[in-house]
Order: C-alpha cells, then sequence, then structure tokens
C-alpha cells in the first residue's frame, strides 16, 4: 500500500469536491437553497468546455471561460424559475424543482451532445508530475491551486467586503435588507450568477480526470450535499475544510479498507459527526 | 393586602447568564391567585430572561415553585398541564393556520384525540372536536379576537388584535399562573381599555398573573404589586405608589420626565 | 365542508376508483399501472406524514420501503411465511428500524436531518448490497405468490389484475390512517412542532417526543408498500433502496399540495401514469417530467391545489374571508 | 415651523389586501424640519401608511397613488431605492439582523453621498443618542432585549441619512424613559432639518414633540391640526388619553 | 397485422449507446427476416423501452410490453434488471429471451423456469479468463477490479473458482469493488498497484464510462503487469473512449464480425451489409447476439407454425439452429447458448484476436 499516493489522491479529490461545492455553499448561506440540479449543473460545464474544445477547436483556457458563461447563464435561469419559492422558503419544493432542473439539464445535454462518453482532453490533463514512487497530473495541481485560490478570494469577499455584508443582510432578512436600501433582486442574481460560474469552472477543471458523460451528476449533488451540510450551512472555510477531509477520508478509507465501502463508510462518520454537533464542522 | 393568599407561583434567588454576561441575578417574588404581580425595569434589565427561567426555556439558577410544589427540574412543555402558561415578548403564532385553528391548536388537550382513539371511534372523536371549535370561539371572544378575524391568517389581523389573540394562545383552555411579556405594546385607544378589562377579569377568574409592562398607566392600573429590575437584580418592589416614588426607581427607570 | 357530505364524497369517489381500471378497458397495462400506483401513493403517504405535518424532509423513508420487501421477501421464501404474517413482520420491523432512526436524528432539522436520513439510506444499501443473508447482490429471488387468508375465503393474487383489490384495499386503510392521524392529537402536535416549536413548547408539547412518534406512525405506512410490492415483483434487491423511488415519493408528496388527504395519490397517478401512457423515451420523459415539477411548482408554490385555490375561495366566500 | 418647501408629499395614496381597503387618504405633506405625528387605533391603517410612503410590506397589497420626495415622483421605485434617496422608514416587529454584531448592523452597506439638508451619522453619533448599544456593539443582534432592538433600528436608519424618517410606533417595547429619550431625539433631530413621521399610540408621549398631528380611522383622515390645538380634542381624546388610564 | 417483438435495454446511462445500438442490430435483423417472408407471413414489429439500468424501470417497461401484446421480448444488459425483470415477465406468460446478462443465477429456473440466454454466462467466461491466467501468462500474482453487483461478483467468483479446479497456484493480491456507475478509479489502483500484480482482471460492465475510465486511470498509475478485461466487456465503442491507453489490455469474446468462422458466414455477411446499409455501423458482439436472438426465435416460430411460448421455448432450450449469423448454435437445456471464446490483444486501438 502506498501511502504517499492515496495522500496525493485525497488531496486532489478533496480539492475537487470542495471545488464543485463552492457555488452550491454560497447559495445555501444565502438563498438557504438546497440545488439537486447542481450536479446536472456541473455535467454541463464540463460538456459545454468538451465542445468548445473539441467543437470549436477552441484552447482549454478559452474554453473554460465559455463554460463559465454557460453557468452562468443556467444560473440565472434557475433564478428566474426559483426567486418565489426562495423567498417561501419552501425547502421541499426547493428540492423538487432543482430536481427536476436537474433532469431538464440532462435530458436537453443527452439530446444535444448525445449519450456516449467523451474525453475532456485538456493539455494539462496529459502532463504529469512523476517523483519516485508517486504521481499527479498538472490537471491535479491546477484544481488544486485554482480552489485554494477560489475559496480565499470569497473568503475575503464575504468578511472584508461591502459585498459580503451587503450579502449576509439578505441571507438573513432579505425584506429588511430593502429597507437599509439593497437591491435584493440583483444580491440574488448575483449568487445564482456566482453558483452556475462556479460549478461550470469546476466541471471544467475536474472534468477532465474521467471521461464525461451526459448521466452524470448525481454523485456530484451528493458528495456537495455533504460538503456544504458538513462544512456548517453558509460556511466558507468550513466547506473547504470539509471537502479535503471528505477527500482524505475517501482515499485512506479505500487504501486501508476498501474504496467498495468507502462512501457507506464516509456517510456513516457523516451521520455521527452530524448527530454529535448538527452545526457542522464550523459550528461553535 | 395578598399576604394572606398563599402564591400560586413563587420564584427564589433566580439567575440567568448567558456566557460571561449575567442578565439576571438572584431575583425572588411570588403571585397569589386573583393577584397581579407587574414586573417592570429598563431595556434589557433581564425581565424576559425571568420568564424564561421560570418557565425552564433557558439555563438558569435558582428555584420555582408552583402551588407549592417544587417545579424547578420539570421540562418546559411539562408545565403548561400544571397550569403555567406564557406568552412571549414578539408575538408567536402558527403561520399556516387560520386564527381559529390556532386557537384549537394550542387546546390540543381538549379538542384532540389519541391516534388510536381517532382511528377506532372516529364519531366520538368528531364530536369531541366539534365541542372544542365551539370552546375555542368562546374563548378568542372573550379575550377581544372578534369572529371576523377567526377564519383569517394570524399575521393579516390588525396589530392590537395579534396582541390579544397572543394572550389568549398563551392561556389557552385554562391556566392557573399566566406570564405576560408587555401585552400592552403598541396598543392604543379601544385596545388598551379592553386589555385593561381583560386582565381585570381574568384576577377575578382566580388567576395569578405576572405582567412585564413598560406601559406605566397600563401597568399601576391593573398591578397589585410590583417588581423592579435593573441589570438583573431587583431594585424595588411594593405597592404600585411606592415604587412610583422610590427615587431608584425614578432614576434607573421612570426618569424625570414621568 | 361537513362531515357527512365528505364521508359520502369519498365513498363514491372509492367505488369508482375501484372500478376504474375495468373501465378503462382493463387490459394487464392498466392493471399493473393501478397496482402500481397504489402501492407507491401508499409508500409515498407514509413519508407525507413526516414533510407535510412534521415538516422535515426525510429522505431516509425507501429504508422503510426496503424494510418491508426485504422482511417480506426472506419470510416468504426461507420459512414460506404467508400474506399476513409477513404484513405483521414488515411492520413490527419498520417500528423498530423508525425508532432507531428517530432516536438518532432526534436533534436534527432541516438539511441537517435531510443529509443525515439520506447517509442512512445509503449505508442501508450498501448493506443490503453486500450482505449474503439479504441475497446480497444477487437479490431474493422466488417470492411465492401472495395469499391471503380472510374469513370465509382467500384472495389469491397471481397476475395485477387479482392483486388489485388488495392495492386498493391496502391504499384505502391507508387513506383512512392518514386521515385518522390529521384529526388526532398527534396530528396537530406535529404541526404545531413544524410551525412553531417555542409556541408548541409553551402549550405543553414535547417537540422531540412528538418526532418520534410521527416517524413510528409514517413507517409502517411505507414499509406496508413494500410489502405489497415484494409480492408484485417477485424479486428483491437492494435496488429497492434507489433514488428512483427515493424521488418518485417526494413528488408524490409535493406535487399536489401538502397536508392533502388526496395529494399523494393523484400526483402518483399523474408522474406513472405520463411515465407508463404517454412515455416519449427516457430523455424526452426528462425533460418533460422535469419541466412539469418546475413550472408547477413556479406558478403554485403550495402545489397543483393553488390552482383549485381561488375556486375553492369562491365557493367558500359564503363565510368568512377564505385563509389565503 | 419652516416656510419651506414640502420634502414629502402623498396624494391619493390607496392601499388594499386583498378585498379590504387598509388606507385611503387624499394628501399628505410633511416639511423640513417638521415632525408630523399619526395616531390612531389598532389596525387603522398607520403602518398601512408608512409602509406604502416606503414602497415596502411583509403582506402582498395593492398600492395606488403617488409619492413626492423634494418634488420628485419616487411611486415607481423600488423600495431600496427610496430608501437611497432618503427616505427611511423604521418599520414595527423585526428590526434587525439577528445574525450580526450591533457593529455591523450598524455599518451600511449602501453608500450614500451627503448633500445640504441631508446629515449622515456615524456610529459614534448613534452611540451618543443610545449608550446601550456601544455596551452591546460585540453582541448578535439576536442576543438583544426587545428595547435594544428598538434603538439599534432606529441607528441604523440614521447612519442611511434620512432627508425623512419615519418610524413606526418606536416607543413599542421601550422604557419610559427611553420614550421620553427617543422622542426627544425625534426633536433634535428635526431641529437639524430632517422631517419626520411619527407613528404612535403613546399620544401622550408623542404630542409634547410633534408639530401637527393626524388621527386615522379606518385608513381616512378624520382630523389634522397643529399639536397645540389638538391636545384637547375630544376625539384624540377617546383615541388614547382614555387607554388605560383611570 | 405484424408480430410485436419487445425489447429491454438501457437507452440512457452509461450504457446507453450500446443499448441503442442492439435495439438497431434487432431492427436490422428484423428488416432481413421480414425481406424473407417474415415470421409465418406476417411482418415483425420492434417494440423497444428503455430500462436505464434501473430493475424498478425494467419492471414497469416489461409491463408495458406484456400489454402491449408482444410475442417475446428480449432483454438484458445488466443483470440486477433481467432478474427483476425475469419473473414479472415469465408470470404474464410471455417468452424471455435474454441477450447480454451473464450472472449464473438468470438461468436457475427460479425467475423464469423457460429462460433462454445467449451471451456466455459468468462460469463459461470464468473458465476462459482462468485458463488464460494460469497457462498462458502463468500468473502467481492476480488481482481483481471488480463490478460490485450481480454480474461483476459472480464473474470474479467464475474465475477464482475455475482457477481452484485448474489447480493453478496463485495468490489473490489485490480486490477492489465499485458500483457500476464509479468512473474515478484512482484510488483502488493505487491499491492494485502497490500490489504489483502479474495480472489484473477489469471486471466493469460500463462500457460507456467505467471501463475506459479504469483503462487510461491505469495507464496513468502506470499499473505494473498484464490488464485482462472480463470476457465481452470491451467493445470497440470502449476503446473508442478508452483511446491509446487501451493498447496492450488482454480480452476475450465470442463474436467478431470479420474473424472465421463469422467472416466468411454468408448469413453474417448479409447481416452486416444490412448494418451498414440502415445503421451505417459494423456490428459488434452485443449487437450480433441482439440480432442472434430474434433470428433463432424467428426460425424456431416459423418452424413450429406457432408463437406459443412454451412450445417455443422448448425447441430452443436443448435445440440447435443453423443458418444464423452466428453459424450454427447450440442450446443447452437449461437454455444457455453454448459459445466458443476468442482471445483478443488490442493493438494500435483494434482488437487483434488469435487464431
Ligand atoms: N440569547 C441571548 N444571548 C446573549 N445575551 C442575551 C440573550 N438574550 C438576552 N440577552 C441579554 O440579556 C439581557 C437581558 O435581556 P432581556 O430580554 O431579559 O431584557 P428585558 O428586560 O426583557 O428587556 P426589554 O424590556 O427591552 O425586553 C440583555 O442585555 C440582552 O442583551
Ligand atoms: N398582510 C396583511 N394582509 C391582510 N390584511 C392586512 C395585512 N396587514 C394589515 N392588514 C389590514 O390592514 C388594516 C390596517 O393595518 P395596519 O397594520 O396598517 O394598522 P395599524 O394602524 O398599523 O395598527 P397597529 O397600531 O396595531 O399597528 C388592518 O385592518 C389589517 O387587518
Ligand atoms: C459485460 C456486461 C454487458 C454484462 C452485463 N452488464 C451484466 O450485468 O451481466
Ligand atoms: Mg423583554
Ligand atoms: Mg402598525
Amino acid at each position: 500500500m502506498n501511502l504517499g499516493q492515496q495522500l496525493i489522491n485525497g488531496l486532489v479529490l478533496g480539492h475537487a469536491f470542495a471545488l464543485v461545492a463552492i457555488g452550491w455553499t454560497v447559495l445555501l448561506g444565502v438563498a438557504r437553497l438546497v440545488n439537486f440540479g447542481h450536479g446536472q449543473m456541473y455535467m454541463l460545464g464540463a460538456f459545454v468546455c468538451w465542445w468548445a474544445i473539441a467543437g470549436l477547436g477552441l484552447p482549454y483556457l478559452v474554453a473554460i471561460p465559455v463554460a463559465m458563461a454557460a453557468g452562468i447563464l443556467v444560473g440565472l435561469v434557475l433564478q428566474r424559475v426559483m426567486l418565489k419559492a426562495t423567498i417561501e422558503q419552501n425547502l421541499v419544493s426547493i428540492m423538487i424543482m432543482t430536481l427536476g432542473f436537474g433532469y431538464v439539464l440532462h435530458g436537453g445535454a443527452a439530446l444535444v451532445f448525445g449519450s456516449t462518453g467523451q474525453i475532456l482532453d485538456t493539455p494539462l490533463a496529459q502532463r504529469e508530475i512523476v517523483f519516485g514512487d508517486l504521481w499527479l497530473s498538472w490537471q491535479d495541481v491546477a484544481i488544486i491551486l485554482v480552489c485554494i485560490v477560489e475559496f480565499a478570494l470569497l473568503k475575503l469577499v464575504l468578511d472584508r467586503t461591502r459585498v459580503g455584508r451587503l450579502v449576509r443582510m439578505v441571507a438573513e432578512d432579505p425584506k429588511l435588507a430593502e429597507l437599509a436600501g439593497v437591491n435584493i433582486r440583483n444580491v440574488y442574481l448575483g449568487v445564482f450568477a456566482f453558483e452556475g460560474a462556479a460549478v461550470a469552472l469546476a466541471g471544467a477543471m475536474v472534468g477532465p480526470r474521467t471521461p464525461i458523460l451526459t448521466s452524470m451528476g448525481f454523485e456530484e449533488v451528493i458528495m456537495t450535499f455533504v460538503v456544504v451540510v458538513l462544512g456548517g450551512i453558509g460556511s466558507v472555510l468550513g466547506s473547504y475544510l470539509a471537502g479535503i477531509a471528505l477527500g482524505l477520508f475517501t482515499a485512506l478509507f479505500g487504501a486501508l479498507v476498501s474504496p467498495a465501502y468507502t462512501t457507506a463508510a464516509a456517510f456513516a462518520v457523516l451521520i455521527a459527526v452530524l448527530v454529535l454537533r448538527p452545526g457542522g464542522l464550523a459550528a461553535r | 393586602m395578598t399576604a394572606a393568599k398563599v402564591p400560586v407561583l413563587r420564584v427564589e434567588g433566580l439567575g440567568v447568564s448567558y456566557g460571561a454576561l449575567t442578565a439576571l441575578d438572584d431575583v425572588s417574588w411570588s403571585v397569589a391567585a386573583g393577584e397581579l404581580l407587574g414586573i417592570i425595569g429598563p431595556n434589557g434589565a433581564g425581565k424576559s430572561s425571568c420568564y424564561d427561567a421560570v418557565t425552564a426555556m433557558a439555563p438558569h439558577r435558582g428555584s420555582v415553585f408552583l402551588d407549592g410544589a417544587d417545579v424547578t427540574a420539570v421540562p418546559a412543555h411539562r408545565l403548561p398541564e400544571r397550569g403555567l402558561k406564557r406568552a412571549f415578548q414578539q408575538n408567536a403564532f402558527f403561520h399556516e393556520l387560520t386564527v381559529l385553528d390556532n386557537m384549537l391548536a394550542v387546546m390540543h388537550e381538549a379538542a384532540g384525540t389519541g391516534l388510536l382513539a381517532s382511528t377506532l371511534a372516529p364519531l366520538r372523536a368528531a364530536r369531541r372536536r366539534r365541542a372544542a371549535t365551539a370552546d375555542a370561539v368562546a374563548t378568542l371572544e372573550r379575550f377581544g379576537v372578534g369572529a371576523e378575524y377567526h377564519h383569517r391568517m394570524p399575521t393579516a389581523i390588525p396589530y392590537g388584535t395579534q396582541r390579544m389573540l397572543s394572550v389568549a394562545l398563551a392561556h389557552g383552555s385554562s391556566a392557573r399562573a399566566l406570564l405576560l411579556d408587555e401585552p400592552g405594546a403598541g396598543l392604543g385607544g379601544a385596545d388598551m381599555e379592553r386589555l385593561v378589562r381583560l386582565l381585570r377579569s381574568l384576577k377575578d377568574h382566580g388567576l395569578a398573573l405576572v405582567v412585564i409592562e413598560h406601559h406605566m398607566d397600563l401597568i399601576m392600573a391593573v398591578a397589585d404589586r410590583i417588581v423592579v429590575l435593573d441589570q438583573g437584580r431587583c431594585i424595588a418592589s411594593g405597592t404600585p405608589r411606592e415604587v412610583q416614588k422610590d427615587p431608584a426607581v425614578l432614576e434607573a427607570y421612570l426618569g424625570r420626565a414621568a | 365542508m361537513n362531515t357527512t357530505a365528505r364521508v359520502l364524497a369519498l365513498l363514491v369517489l372509492g367505488v369508482a376508483a375501484f372500478f376504474a381500471p375495468g373501465l378503462a378497458g382493463g387490459s394487464s397495462a392498466v392493471y399493473s399501472a393501478a397496482v402500481l400506483i397504489a402501492i407507491f401513493a401508499v409508500m409515498s403517504y407514509g413519508l407525507d406524514l413526516v414533510v407535510s405535518d412534521l415538516g422535515e424532509v426525510s429522505l431516509a423513508h425507501t429504508v422503510f420501503f426496503a424494510v418491508g420487501c426485504y422482511t417480506t421477501a426472506l419470510l416468504s421464501t426461507r420459512v414460506g411465511a404467508g400474506g399476513w404474517t409477513t404484513l405483521a413482520a414488515s411492520i413490527a420491523m419498520a417500528l423498530l428500524f423508525a425508532a432507531v432512526l428517530g432516536l438518532v436524528t432526534l436533534r436534527l432539522r432541516e438539511f441537517v436531518f435531510s443529509l443525515v436520513t439520506y447517509a442512512i439510506a445509503v449505508v442501508a444499501a450498501t448493506v443490503a448490497q453486500n450482505w449474503e443473508f439479504l441475497g446480497g447482490s444477487d437479490g431474493i429471488r422466488g417470492i411465492p405468490v401472495l395469499e391471503l387468508a380472510l374469513p370465509g375465503f382467500s384472495l389469491k393474487a397471481g397476475n395485477d389484475r387479482e392483486l388489485w383489490p388488495i392495492a386498493f384495499g391496502l391504499l384505502v386503510v391507508t387513506l383512512y390512517l392518514v386521515d385518522r392521524f390529521r384529526s388526532s392529537r398527534l396530528g396537530s402536535a406535529a404541526v404545531m412542532t413544524h410551525l412553531n416549536p417555542r409556541l408548541a413548547i409553551v402549550s405543553g408539547i414535547d417537540p422531540q417526543q412528538v418526532r418520534l412518534r410521527v416517524f413510528l406512525a409514517s413507517a409502517p405506512i411505507t414499509a406496508s408498500a413494500g410489502w405489497l410490492y415484494a409480492y408484485q415483483r417477485a424479486y428483491v434487491s437492494a435496488d429497492v433502496l434507489d433514488a428512483y423511488f427515493l424521488i418518485l415519493m417526494l413528488t408524490a408528496v409535493v406535487l399536489v399540495g401538502r397536508r392533502l388527504l388526496l395529494g399523494p395519490v393523484l400526483a402518483t397517478l399523474l408522474v406513472l401514469g405520463q411515465e407508463k401512457f404517454l412515455s416519449l423515451g427516457g430523455y424526452a420523459d426528462k425533460i418533460i417530467l422535469g419541466s412539469v415539477l418546475i413550472a408547477t411548482l413556479a406558478l403554485f408554490p403550495k402545489g397543483l391545489i393553488g390552482f383549485v385555490e381561488p375556486l375553492r375561495r369562491l365557493l367558500r366566500s359564503g363565510r368568512g374571508a377564505a385563509s389565503g | 415651523m419652516s416656510p419651506a418647501a414640502p420634502v414629502l408629499e402623498a396624494t391619493g395614496l390607496r392601499v388594499a389586501y386583498g378585498g379590504n381597503t387598509a388606507l385611503d387618504l387624499e394628501a399628505l405633506s410633511l416639511r423640513p424640519g417638521e415632525v408630523l405625528g399619526v395616531v390612531g387605533a389598532n389596525g387603522a391603517g398607520k403602518s398601512t401608511l408608512v409602509n406604502a410612503i416606503a414602497g415596502w410590506s411583509r403582506g402582498a397589497p395593492r398600492v395606488s397613488g403617488a409619492v413626492r420626495l423634494d418634488g420628485r415622483d419616487v411611486s415607481t421605485l423600488p423600495p431600496h431605492q427610496r430608501a437611497r434617496a432618503g427616505l427611511l422608514l423604521v418599520p414595527e416587529g423585526k428590526l434587525v439582523f439577528g445574525q450580526m454584531s450591533v457593529d455591523e448592523n450598524l455599518t451600511m452597506p449602501a453608500r450614500i453621498e451627503a448633500s445640504p439638508g441631508r446629515h449622515i451619522y456615524d456610529r459614534e453619533e448613534v452611540f451618543g443618542l443610545f449608550p446601550r448599544l456601544r455596551e452591546r456593539r460585540g453582541h448578535l443582534g439576536s442576543q438583544l432585549s426587545g428595547g435594544e432592538r428598538q434603538m439599534l433600528g432606529i441607528g441604523r436608519a440614521l447612519m442611511l441619512g434620512p432627508r425623512v424618517l419615519m418610524l413606526d410606533e418606536p416607543s413599542i417595547g421601550l422604557a419610559p424613559r427611553l420614550v421620553s429619550a427617543v422622542l426627544s431625539t425625534m426633536r433634535t433631530l428635526a431641529s437639524s432639518g430632517l422631517a419626520i413621521l411619527l407613528v404612535e399610540q403613546n399620544v401622550r408621549a408623542a404630542i409634547e414633540v410633534v408639530d401637527r398631528l393626524v388621527l386615522l380611522e379606518r385608513g381616512r383622515v378624520v382630523v389634522e391640526g397643529p399639536a397645540a390645538e389638538m391636545r384637547d380634542d375630544p376625539r384624540i381624546a377617546e383615541a388614547y388619553l382614555g387607554g388605560g388610564a383611570d | 397485422q405484424p408480430v410485436k417483438v419487445g425489447t429491454i435495454f438501457p437507452l440512457s446511462g452509461g450504457a446507453g449507446p450500446q443499448g441503442q445500438h442492439l435495439v438497431q442490430s434487432i431492427e436490422a435483423m428484423a428488416a432481413l427476416i421480414n425481406e424473407s417472408g417474415g415470421v409465418m407471413g406476417r411482418k415483425i414489429e420492434i417494440v423497444a423501452r428503455d430500462d436505464e439500468s434501473t430493475p424498478a424501470v425494467g419492471v414497469s417497461r416489461a409491463n408495458e410490453l406484456i400489454s402491449a401484446g408482444v410475442s417475446v421480448i428480449i432483454e438484458g444488459w445488466n443483470s440486477p434488471v433481467t432478474l427483476a425483470m425475469q419473473p414479472v415477465i415469465s408470470r404474464a406468460g410471455v417468452l424471455d429471451i435474454t441477450a447480454i446478462s451473464k450472472a449464473d443465477p438468470i438461468l436457475s429456473g427460479e425467475g423464469n423456469p423457460l429462460a433462454v440466454r445467449l451471451n456466455s454466462s459468468n462460469s463459461q467466461d470464468g473458465a476462459v479468463i482462468a485458463a488464460y491466467i494460469a497457462n498462458r501468462a502463468k500468473a502467481k500474482r492476480v488481482a481483481f477490479m471488480t463490478q460490485n453487483d450481480a454480474y461483476g461478483n459472480g464473474a470474479q467468483a467464475s474465475i477464482e473458482g475455475e482457477l481452484k479446479k485448474l489447480g493453478h497456484a496463485y495468490e489473490k493480491v489485490a480486490e477492489e469493488k465499485f458500483p457500476f456507475t464509479q468512473a474515478d478509479f484512482r484510488v483502488a489502483i493505487t491499491n492494485v498497484r502497490a500490489a504489483n500484480p502479474e495480472v489484473t482482471v477489469f471486471i466493469n460492465a460500463s462500457e460507456g464510462l467505467g471501463m475506459p475510465a479504469m483503462i487510461r486511470q491505469a495507464r496513468q498509475a502506470r499499473l505494473g503487469g498484464q490488464v485482462v478485461a472480463a470476457v465481452g466487456t470491451i467493445a470497440p465503442s470502449v476503446i473508442a473512449v478508452a483511446g491509446e491507453a487501451a493498447n496492450g489490455v488482454v480480452g476475450a469474446d465470442i463474436y467478431f464480425p470479420d474473424v472465421e468462422p463469422f467472416a466468411s458466414n454468408p448469413v453474417n455477411q448479409r447481416y452486416i451489409a444490412k448494418m451498414q446499409q440502415m445503421h451505417k455501423t459494423t456490428p459488434d458482439k452485443f449487437m450480433a447476439l441482439g440480432a442472434a436472438a430474434l433470428q433463432v426465435w424467428a426460425q424456431a416460430a416459423n418452424e413450429l407454425k406457432t408463437l406459443d411460448r412454451e412450445a417455443i421455448a422448448k425447441r430452443i432450450r436443448g435445440g440447435s439452429f443453423k443458418d444464423t449469423i452466428l453459424g450454427e448454435m447450440n442450446f443447452a437445456p437449461n437454455g444457455q447458448l453454448a459459445t466458443r471464446h476468442y482471445i483478443f490483444t488490442i493493438k494500435d486501438r483494434q482488437m487483434a484476436v488469435e487464431k
């Protein structure tokens, strides 16, 4: 058993989880919205990126913004659809609506991109770093870096800036925020746009690690759900840590016991953690 | 004048702390049947915290006696069945239910039937509920919530009526001791008079009342005795006349203006 | 509306529903659809109590469904138990599981509650998938035909047409129980805990106890659906814990409206009806179902009932303003 | 009273919830430096009035009519823009962001630049008015006592540099001492040119500070006039002064 | 009026493309049969359904087809789905031919006493792979990466069973299980690699996702030793996704369009031509099996002049058929088609079959 390599696997996986989750963290924190269409948005991001490269022949670095643009678009549509339910805070309806949103994205993507597996090939994905027994691809390195930068920026913005305070006010009481001169509509738009862009970015960054299928997304939704709740609703630092923890757990449990039971084990641990501290890791 | 009566509700050395902050410290008082005890004091003095302590809704020191029995250890949800009821400073309703259904809900002991019973004897359950509905309507009327509001949502009725509804919900089908937190807040004119009448009639029915109020006219008019809190401690107590003259009270609470 | 009228209306509706498959051509497709609708509706009512009344979104109800399926499969294949025995056992097991789950999730709310309950379902699926005693990944084959001994005669259900009366009966019993639950003390306690825990407490209600009891009331309902499903399919494997059933349940609960007696059964009817009779193939169906869900809930956040509410108001406008 | 042009004018304001009309008034105007008191029994439409002017409501009312701020029609503007324009409401009920500290509650995200006749308070000035808040500045809004929340609500409005400040029953839950303190604060604020619309039940206290008084009944103005003359108007007396005191 | 033939395969999801190809192939075969007189003079009409690789869905699709009045249902990509559908179909008295699903319990008779299956069963496959490991690779250190379901576990079990039968002394240095939907195998592969096996057996039925992912990631991780893919898990569609990484992988299968005896078989040639003409594709094993299933059923029906389930099933089980696209087809009494396996190695993205 090669512990060093498993640690690398775990870290990369963890950052991938966190990267996929960041958009939902904000969404959950501000609009208290569970987005079960998240995984399909991830899928879409990956496929748009693939299409931009394979179809339009754009370089990877250009394809990413294209994917993010598409993500933003989807985010805005989602916001239009969800606004009412969001303000009414109707948890089940929201779950089902976003679920339905995922269906539509899945069906649509399958009809547009076809249902065969594709490889989202990037220059980074092929180049590898090997030292002795250990290896990882530059894509993995990129994932880690982008993830760290994105989380750092987000934390900075939310804690230190005007925008951050604005977002937190809307998160707590939209109606009251209006009286404080806050344009809640814009805030919601911004939050959904961020969710869309962030998850599309994740799709474009993490997608290359495996073949991509229009039917993927369910695993992503669940893992993201775990990350955001385990991290503590809306807590940025929390979901970063939760992501890493989940990644390392997956790798180490897989290494020491068996990957077959990793998910179950992870969820068992999750149950234990949340039953003991319902606030999640970030709870004071 | 009330010394003769045995207290229905008696608290001793109550204390509440939120982390470092001591919101309430070593406060004692008692209230007898048919008596109304007023609690006044500056904002943040610890009045509401005092209620939280009495009703076991906040971690606290000291002890609480109901009809002479020590109920300090009794959990919050077991106190109502012993007749100790309370209202909150902010209006609290079951928002998706109509005013009438709100009333029925808090009268569940009387209105409802056990799952088994209602399964085996649906008709009796229905009869029981019809009877309860009549009670609920009567109670609402008695607490000044007119029939025209019974089928509206609580937040869609005038604020004053909402206050009355809160009191009605707190009292439920019956009570021995009732704790009200600023029932007069935001009331005026007719509503204020209605409240005064209500409080008096509750007293006459032998209820032990505790009322937190900032509304001097109201409290002076209805209270038999008054306890004054400041920074979590009891700085004065006595009849309305007495406390009104108490210099400490004037200084800390009423201010020269009053 | 007054109770006798309501009872009569329901009675008529019931009779009509019972003969509906026959009137709708009576093909085996119609009957199998009818049976599945009944089964999945019953399955959903269990969840309905928790979601609509208690206000928590449990994602663990597939576990209760599976408990019903597996208990039935094991007892009928390994010890040749009969229909009533397996039903009783399914309910008993469900109560056991509900007690455990209830206690574990007692202090959890909202998202955390949902996630933890989902986690429980995942763990359960893994166990079912890998535990030989439960047939492992092969599942349990050869479940006998359902035979119910009733005073005087006995119902044998070799196919969906013969299964229909039983499924319908189960649905009727479920509806009655749900209705009784709602008018019981526990029912109103659940709603109070849901709408305003603090006020509920000072009204003499112990939220945690209520949550536990509602769980105990809801689990057997979902499990009894599993009981019938096992017979209907004659094969049980870990797939009964698939998200497929979970999503079906949730949809059934919200699509038509909350705390409506007939909500879930109507919703199940709509969803399965579309899937079975107006299916345009996997992807198109996904788009359709998705769009329907979004459109419905976007236009009527309270469910399709939001569409009839105005009408109801017109009818009720006689006495007092309608609740809105 | 300054002869200056009215800073706030509302004409033909009509508000209905579902079927029943909650407010219906011809005209109402307010000059800089003037304190206008709005009184009336519960359900008279006081909150509905100020909410309508602020273009805000927690319910879903149908509003019609014109609202002018400094002669500019703002009736089409959404609430947040009216607030930025200096038309500020301190609503009744929940006033604070419970998950934010007192400090955070006070420092507003919306940036407003001061202009003649428009003073933007800073935190120190607010703490000057309400010392209690300075003691609690680190606490979360949800940990404040009822009265402390009132102070915080008013403080926040002041920091948005109001041209017109509307307070919906600010004395609710305030200790008598604070009531007089807050009300006299209104005077001070007004003297700096601020126009104040004060919704009050506590007429006895209010009448001491307001220049003019409006009595609402079932959404309509029944009496209006200088406070001095209104003191012994029977309808006013009946509308409140009897309440509780006997 | 036409004879209705139902098909149930995953038309969406991880195995969706393969399922769609299968249906195309069956349609091509139907066309061929219809051109040569159809079934008892009636034309064949294909009614296709999507089981989404989900048992519950498969079951309700089966119910639909039954009431659509189909005379036979050709189904089965995922064993769990087949196992779930069998009792429903057989109780309805409809003939059920399993095309692909490999799990052994499918022929146990519990679900369907008249079961018929064309694809080689796990136990048959086991022998082939075992023989390769023992006699060709002479590997002592063997690792398994196994899809954790009725198919995968069965496949591994039978390989190990056969190895024991052969008395081949080997050490199972690693065993990693995963669900059908998994796509990231890095952790598992790292384990396998650290155990440095001489042979690693990949048992993964997700042609669209899992198998190609596994192959690519194994290459990236420089997994040592020989990679052997379970029988019939490598189709051209897999290689298309896996790309260069697939080179060197060893596998085995029972049909190749361009390999003897199939290449020179006129029936097969006609079928291939039809596929080219109708769908512009060369059939792979899966497609051929689907077509063969229909062909066998049609032959039996025409021969017996009946569509009766019992009769046809009896004819097929233990019977043999000439002039099919697979040449002569022989079925064991339990309904399993007898097949011959061909070992192949992937060389520059092509399956190079060993004579
Ligand atoms: N949950 C809490 N956490 C921390 N501090 C709290 C909490 N609740 C109240 N406090 C503090 O305890 C003190 C007493 O609060 P309490 O609500 O009892 O005052 P009060 O007498 O009711 O004031 P008011 O008359 O304004 O309602 C206040 O200073 C308040 O800030
Ligand atoms: N959200 C709502 N939905 C329906 N009707 C409402 C709503 N809010 C207020 N109303 C009605 O509008 C009328 C005026 O209400 P409003 O709150 O303005 O009275 P108010 O003068 O502020 O009373 P108070 O002094 O108690 O606050 C009342 O009859 C009330 O029933
Ligand atoms: C090789 C695979 C097509 C086998 C099929 N997935 C099964 O479950 O048996
Ligand atoms: Mg208080
Ligand atoms: Mg008001």
